[in-house]
């Protein structure tokens, strides 16, 4: 582990508020998740990489674009750990290391390519400034 | 003049570790008063209190200040130590230098100063400490029981057979509680009902045992030894004397669609009824809120019916007031209300059920006649999945509760082996997070479960349940296939976490005893005292105090009845002498301190006083009842002279304490 | 109180013996940390702080007085805490009228299982009482 | 004789306060009190003070000493004295007269050391009464209000403030101040009229009555029963009478030891003089006697004739109850022959 | 007068043995509290007069316990804190015989003094007081010169008594008493802090309040008790100032009836009243409208709760820095 990923860490843990050692890995986010089959990781894994700062792991996590941020995650966990703002969080992790911090609306229509859920965009927009 | 001893325990590590326990010991022998002060690994081992005991009698000690852990933990030892040595067991002060100092703070120089500050505040205290003589109050030999579920049937009759009496109060109509809804109990797979109603029976005939069913603890008065306990007796409209339990009126009523609380509502019975083949007392009771003669005034079928002339309209609530010199709280548990669990479609699919439901599905004096079929259209479910910690470790408010609720694991186990000995066909699915087994024979059940009958435990949870075309489309996670399950099933059990009964929040008020944050009664000492709550005289048994399994609760049972037996034996309590103290020549006789007691402990009298001018005047003054009071001190600050203190925390006591701690 | 040169707030926290008394404990046997300023002075009940108490604390130095009880029902004695509810409204709205800073008495209700609130409260009572400096208004100079 | 005109007084007070502290009359939230000058103090348009003069000199409360405690030794540090010299202006005669009272207490052997030095480093401008109210009662103590002695003599006419020097202090102080010459003689009418008015004072008292001969006689008088029967046993008149001097000797604890003080204490409290065996006068009646018969009778007795009341009326306007000296001292004969 | 002839009557007749009333002092306004014995000598000297401003019901706690039946004539204020102590068992009520005197107002005698200097008679005439002085006669308005309590006077109605001379009044909702309380409130901690060291700074603790308090009536304060080491006899220190005055306040806290003794006898006119009107202002809007001495079975705010108090963090004295 090195510094930098704890600073990833100390970041997204900031953004989400929530302490994923709370985690008791009951799975009911995972369980709950409608885009389960899309993904590589799944939601609680995602809570269990930021806690265990896998962020070499995470860097390349693609189910992430593939939440849709319907929240049932969150509104089901027992633990109020609220995987969804950790999905979210990484997203937006992953989109400030790509560079480019400033999201301006005239450059939303370029990043809008088959790959990219909608919801990305929206998700990076919507928390950029956090 | 004082002769203090200071003696600084190193509680091992626990103290020294943080706390320069020989500079506090230097340090506090430096205080005026101080003749010996000295530290030692353990004052609480029998050689720390030889030695203390040894300085009280070589030293000639008026006062012991012990640093050590909190008053809470040793100064019952340590006040029996000096005792020994012949002085007042209250001339000993405790400073809480680990709970309060060595385990919360870090810094070693800073942990060491407020050491020396408590120890000094301890030593301001003991300087002004007076012998008490703990005065004696008779003990009621007789003993309540409140709940009449196996908990309070096992308190009640191992207090009986000690030669007691029992009252057991239990507010439905018949004891037995929830045991007596259960099917099998595990490990054993024994019959609830076989080994259950026996005992029922034998606290019905116990000569000591009086049960007083569909009753309530209205009021509770006085205090250890002796309360005083307003019981209410609900109307039952059937005399309990004459009713010989025939069961004619429960056939010929003509009110039948009153949902069965015995079965959970997933049967119907009559407005008049005997709430099962088995209960005690076996007598029928009318349920106001369905019988048409009570709501109408028409109607009296069963009136007319019985033979015996029981049915009486017209009974109204009684109140009776008695005695008794201990009781013991066992309300036990209920399953917590899945409503806020939409995602599993309680309350949505009737065949979505609770384990407890479950246990009346496939018992033979169930709705179904022993047979397991689902609710909906009393067909043999073939595919059966068991959610596991419903609400039990949910730490979200208002859903579920924080804690294990520690029976799920073994009961589901039960179920999916019973189900799958009896119905082979049928394919069994457990969602767990953990399965916690830690009992005798327990986890060896669980594997049997798994092994021998072939349940398939899945790790990890469901997410969703969604009723569709007959059937229950469940999506669960499997966290070690890390798949995402989806099961079409005809049955869902849910394993309810279970929460105290609402009836104890009140009792406590009522008790005086303290709860902890879920509504469960708080134990004395978690380790120590777990069967006796914070308020003298008062016992717990069972799943009031935690969640608990049936050979537990019996085990708990068991103890209580002890921790009662050995009250009850004594003629006389102890008082603690702690209490208030009126001071005649300040006392105003205002009345202030009496409005504040809660215990009625103040009353006042008339006495002559020899007057400044040599005459003598006739004053009314406060009097303290010392068996009644109990210590609260309300009384002193309701008293603007200052004429109320209270003893072993007087007004000087806490002012030197204050000075100690502000120099 | 000075410490190595640099003011340190002095603190005294009452606690009732029954739950704030046992949440302290807790607090320790939990291993929570809170700043060593605070003593902890154990009274049977909420009810028996005497406000003379209060303002001998503050007379003598204390830069800061807590009193913790049962939670507000939860009284060991049933109704002792009401009372104690009732007299520390009323001196702290006194004090506050004589224009005593307000934060430097607090009520805070912690039960025996309420070890992580205890240390909470006593380390955001340490913070408060440290954002407002030494207990000017209250203090009698011959303690000094 | 030197004068200033009334206009430049607050001129005065700034070149008498160079000289040394200036102490004046001056009202205070609506009470005049005895206060420190500093710019802007003027002096009171009330004829005196609520409290007495007497509290500059032996003050309310007076610490004694300090006794510091380390480890097992005890340090003891005795309180300073005054050392500095100040001024008080605006002394009404009766106050004056009350020093002289508290001179033959304090200043008798042993000496209290910390009111002599208080006396010692005074400088006391009296200031001559035109204007008395209906409670003064100087003269039944041969007290001439309009011609008060001390270190200096201050009139206040409608126009100027006249100063005479009474002493080689007196003379040494006005040298150092911005006064013109004046003469006796501007201040003969204004004198005049004065005593005119003292004279018609509504309270006249014959105390020849109250000798050490009829002390027993006064001190079993049975009109101390109905004379104490409303009093409150508070130490209002007490604290405001340029006279009392009783006090008491307390230790208060301090951090590292205790400080020892004395403060005024009242013959009318209940636990004045509080021994071990308890109060040696056990009722109010037994407290409100002793407080007049010492006024009237025992301090006389011992002290030349000279009564320890000057006649200066605050316990008549303070008392709660409204009892005071002149009541008892009518009550048991002292009412003089209209 | 009405009220002297009531004593002379009470007193010859023989229904009681003592009267409880003013007497004559040395001028108009310095009336004296005192028992009668007989007609004569209230004939003598008993003074009743807007300048008896004396509560003498503390006077009947000793009464109340010699032999025979005394007399009192109660002013309302008077009469709230006579059954204020009849509540608390300090008056025995059997002892007393209470004639109730309505009131139009007591007159500040320093006020007085002040507008009418070297004062030595005084007569009312139609609101008017017609002063002779050392300096000739001056007319003063009765309503100028009258004491705070009665310029913002909270009830007229006499709560207990045995006979009534004239006609009872009516409480006085109107009151603007807590006006002055709610302008120290809005002032800032600061400003409120800068006053009351200003006033209390000038407290001699020579006891006055204390003792002519009715609710103070301990046997022992505990401000005397050395016994209790809570004992403070002088204003040593400007925490002392402020420990006595909040203790004392505190103690009649629910018993205080707001009759202003205290403010009225203060020689250095520190304004104790408004401490006790803080406490009466806070119970009366946090616990429910309370008056002491108004009857003798509800229960004072200080021995009475509520399961949903407000919690202390709540409690204000003011405006907030």
């Amino acid at each position: 582990m090195n510094d930098t990923y704890l600073e990833y860490q100390a970041e997204i843990l900031r953004m989400t508020d929530r302490d994923p050692k709370r985690c008791m890995i009951c799975g009911k986010c995972t369980a709950s998740c409608p885009a389960f089959s899309e993904m590589d990781f799944h939601p609680h894994q995602i809570v269990g990489m930021v806690e265990r700062c896998e962020f070499d792991v995470l860097e390349t996590v693609e189910g992430l674009w593939h939440c849709m941020s319907c929240m049932a995650c969150s509104e089901r966990c027992p633990r109020d750990v609220q995987p969804a703002r950790f999905m979210d969080a990484v997203r937006q992790w992953r989109i400030r290391k790509q560079g480019g911090e400033h999201l301006h609306p005239q450059q939303v229509p370029e990043k809008i390519d088959e790959a990219t859920p909608q919801q990305a965009i929206a998700a990076a927009f919507r928390k950029y400034r956090k | 003049m004082q002769r203090i001893g200071v003696f600084v325990c190193h509680c091992g590590t626990n103290i020294a570790a943080t706390v320069d326990v020989a500079q506090v010991a230097e340090t506090l022998g430096k205080e005026p008063g101080v003749v010996l002060a000295t530290d030692y690994p353990y004052m609480c081992s029998q050689s720390g209190q030889d030695m203390i005991e040894n300085a009280i009698r070589e030293q000639k000690l008026t006062g012991v200040v012990i640093c050590s852990c909190s008053p809470r933990m040793h100064e019952a030892t340590f006040r029996k130590t000096v005792a020994r040595a012949g002085l007042n067991p209250y001339l000993l002060e405790i400073a809480n230098v680990r709970e309060q100092c060595s385990w919360v703070h870090k810094d070693r120089e800073e942990a060491t100063q407020k050491a020396i500050i408590l120890g000094r505040a301890a030593i301001a205290k003991v300087t002004l400490n007076a012998p008490l003589v703990a005065g004696e109050s008779p003990v009621v030999k007789r003993a309540l029981v409140i709940g009449g579920g196996i908990a309070g049937i096992q308190t009640a009759l191992d207090i009986a057979d000690a030669g007691f009496e029992v009252d057991i109060v239990e507010k439905e109509a018949t004891i037995g509680g929830k045991m007596a809804q259960l099917d099998k109990t595990f490990p054993t797979l024994d019959c609830a009902a076989c080994i259950l109603t026996p005992k029922m029976v034998d606290a019905a005939q116990h000569e000591k045992i009086n049960i007083l069913s569909y009753s309530e603890v209205e009021a509770v008065g006085g205090f250890v030894g002796s309360f005083r306990v307003k019981i209410r007796r609900k109307a039952r409209y059937v005399d309990e004397t004459k009713c010989t339990g025939c069961g004619l009126c429960t056939e010929k009523c003509p009110q039948k669609a009153v949902p069965n609380p015995f079965n959970l509502g997933l049967d119907t019975r009559r407005a008049i009824a005997i709430p099962f083949a088995q209960a005690v007392p076996k007598v029928a009771y009318i349920d106001p809120n369905y019988c048409t003669m009570l709501k109408t005034g028409k109607c009296g079928v069963c009136s007319k019916v019985c033979t015996v002339g029981a049915i009486d309209y017209k009974q109204q609530d009684t109140l009776e007031e008695r005695e008794y010199g201990a009781i013991v709280a066992a309300t036990g548990y209920r399953p917590i209300s899945l409503e806020k669990y939409g995602e599993y479609a309680y309350g949505q699919s009737p065949d979505v059920v609770t384990s407890l439901e479950l246990e009346r599905l496939m018992n033979a004096a169930g709705p179904t006649g022993g047979t397991l079929l689902r609710p909906s259209d009393r067909t043999h479910p073939k595919t059966i999945v068991f959610v596991q910690c419903v609400g039990s470790r949910c730490e979200e408010d208002g859903r579920g509760k924080p804690y294990c609720s520690k029976i799920c694991c073994m009961y589901t186990a039960k179920h999916a082996m019973l189900i799958r000995e009896k119905y082979p066909d049928t394919e069994v699915y457990v969602f767990y997070i953990d399965v916690r087994t830690p009992g005798k024979n327990f986890d060896e059940f669980y594997r049997r479960a798994v092994e021998e009958y072939g349940v398939h435990y899945i790790t990890g949870q469901v997410g969703k349940i969604v009723p569709e075309n007959g059937k229950l489309l469940v999506q669960g996670s499997d966290l070690l296939a890390g798949m995402q399950p989806k099961i079409a099933a005809d049955l869902v059990v849910l394993a309810a976490a279970i929460e105290p009964d609402p009836s104890a929040r009140s009792l406590a008020t009522l008790l005086t005893a303290s709860m902890d944050t879920n509504d469960f009664f708080t134990e004395a000492h978690p380790k120590l005292r777990p069967v006796e709550s914070p308020t003298a005289g008062v016992f717990l048994s069972g799943a009031c105090q935690g969640p608990k399994d049936i050979p537990e609760t019996v085990a708990q049972a068991g103890a209580a009845a002890a921790k009662v037996i050995g009250l009850l034996s004594r003629d006389h309590i102890v008082c603690n002498p702690c209490v208030a103290t009126p001071n005649e020549q300040m006392c105003n006789g205002c009345s202030s301190c009496e409005k504040v007691c809660p215990y009625g402990a103040i009353t006042y009298a008339d006495k002559e006083f020899r007057m400044p001018d040599r005459t003598t005047a006739l004053r009314r003054v406060a009097q303290v009842n010392p068996a009644v009071c109990q210590g609260c001190g309300a009384c002193t600050v309701a008293c603007p002279s200052g004429a109320m203190d209270l003893l072993g925390f007087s007004n000087k006591q806490i002012m030197a304490e204050v000075d100690a701690i502000c120099r | 109180m000075q410490v190595n040169g640099a003011w340190q707030p002095t603190i005294v926290a009452f606690c009732c013996n029954w739950c704030s008394y046992a949440g302290a404990d807790l607090t320790g046997t939990n291993r929570l940390a809170y700043p060593a300023n605070v003593k902890i002075i154990r009274i049977p009940c909420s009810c028996r702080l005497n406000p003379l108490f209060i303002l001998r604390a503050f007379g003598r130095g204390a830069d800061g007085v807590i009193l913790c009880g049962c939670h507000p029902g939860d009284c060991h004695y049933t109704t002792g805490n009401y009372y104690a509810r009732r007299r520390m409204t009323l001196l702290f709205s006194m004090l506050d009228f004589l224009g005593i800073e307000r934060e430097r008495t607090r009520v805070e209700w912690v039960s025996a299982a309420e070890g992580a609130k205890f240390a909470a409260v006593m380390n955001d009572f340490v913070r408060q009482i440290t954002v407002l400096g030494e207990n000017k208004r209250l203090e009698d100079f011959r303690c000094k | 004789m030197k004068k200033i005109e009334k206009a430049r007084l607050p001129e005065l007070f700034a070149a008498l306060n160079e000289t040394a502290a200036l102490y004046l009359p001056a009202d205070r939230d609506g009470v005049a009190a005895f206060t420190r000058w500093q710019e802007g103090v003027t002096l009171t348009e009330k004829l005196n003070t609520v409290r007495s003069a007497k509290d500059l000199f032996f003050p309310q409360v007076e610490t004694l000493a300090n006794f510091k405690t380390q480890g097992g030794t005890i340090e003891i540090e005795d309180a300073a004295r005054q050392d500095e010299d100040f001024i008080v202006f605006g002394v009404r005669a009766c106050d004056l007269r009350s020093f002289e009272i508290l001179d033959r207490v304090f200043l008798a052997e042993p000496q209290d050391t910390f009111y002599k030095a208080r006396r010692e480093h005074a400088a006391i401008i009296t200031l001559a009464c035109n204007a008395p109210e209906e409670t003064c009662f100087c003269t039944a103590f041969s007290i001439d209000a309009a011609d008060p002695q001390g270190d200096v003599t201050a009139f206040l006419t409608d126009t100027a403030l006249c100063l005479r020097a009474n002493t080689e202090k007196g003379e040494n102080l006005l040298a150092k101040l911005p006064l013109s010459d004046g003469a006796e003689s501007e201040i003969a009418a204004w004198q005049k009229q004065a005593r005119e008015t003292l004279e018609k004072l509504p309270i006249q008292l014959d105390l020849s009555g109250f000798t050490g001969e009829r002390m027993m006689e006064l001190f079993n008088h049975p009109a101390w029963q109905p004379l104490s029967e409303a009093c409150l046993g508070c130490g209002t008149c007490t604290f405001v009478c340029p006279t009392c001097q009783c006090y008491d000797v307390k230790d208060f604890k301090t951090k590292d030891g205790v400080q020892r003080f004395r403060c005024w204490d009242s013959c009318m409290y209940s636990d004045f003089t509080m021994m071990s065996a308890g109060q040696p006068r056990p009722t109010q009646k037994e407290r409100f006697r002793q407080r007049f018969m010492h006024k009237l009778v025992y301090y006389p007795m011992n002290n030349e004739g000279i009564f320890s009341c000057v006649g200066c009326g605050r316990c008549l306007q303070k008392c709660p109850i409204h009892m005071n000296i002149v009541k008892v001292a009518k009550t048991l004969g002292g009412e003089r022959d209209a | 007068m009405q009220v002297k002839e009531k004593a002379i009557e009470l007193l010859s007749s023989g229904k009681v043995s003592r009267v409880l009333g003013w007497k004559q002092g040395e001028f108009c306004y310095d009336l004296t509290p005192a028992v009668f014995e007989s007609a004569e000598e209230v004939e003598r000297s008993f003074v009743f007069s807007p300048l008896a401003g004396a509560n003498l019901a503390k006077y009947l706690i000793a009464e109340s316990r010699k032999e025979g039946v005394v007399a009192a004539f109660l002013k309302p204020c008077d009469s709230y804190s006579v059954l204020q102590l009849c509540k608390e068992h300090r008056i025995r009520r059997e002892n007393v015989y209470l004639v109730g005197v309505p009131c139009e107002g007591t007159v500040d005698p320093d006020l007085l003094r002040e507008n009418a200097k070297g004062l030595t008679a005084v007569r009312e005439a139609g609101g008017t007081l017609v002063c002779d002085t050392l300096y000739g006669e001056k007319r003063v308005d009765l309503s100028a010169v009258l004491l705070e309590r009665c310029k913002v006077c909270k009830s007229k109605k006499i709560v207990v008594f045995d006979e009534l001379l004239g006609e009872n009044g009516e409480e006085n909702p109107q009151s603007t008493r807590f006006a002055a309380v709610e302008e120290i409130e809005n002032l800032t901690p600061e400003e409120r802090y800068a006053f009351w060291q200003k006033e209390l700074s000038r407290c001699i603790r020579c006891n006055a309040c204390r003792n002519v308090c009715p609710a103070c009536s301990c046997e022992t304060c505990v401000f005397d008790n050395a016994k209790l080491g809570t004992d403070n006899k002088a204003p040593a220190s400007r925490f002392e100032e402020q420990y006595f005055h909040i203790i004392r306040a505190f103690h009649v806290a629910g018993r205080c009836t707001d009759c202003g003794e205290c403010s009225r006898v203060c020689p250095q006119k520190i304004p104790l009243h408004l401490l006790n009107r803080k406490f009466i202002r806070d119970m009366n809007t946090l616990y429910g409208q309370y008056q002491a001495g108004a009857d003798e079975e509800s229960l004072p705010p200080m021995l009475d709760f509520r399961m949903d108090d407000c919690e202390p963090s709540a409690a204000r004295g003011g405006k907030q820095a």
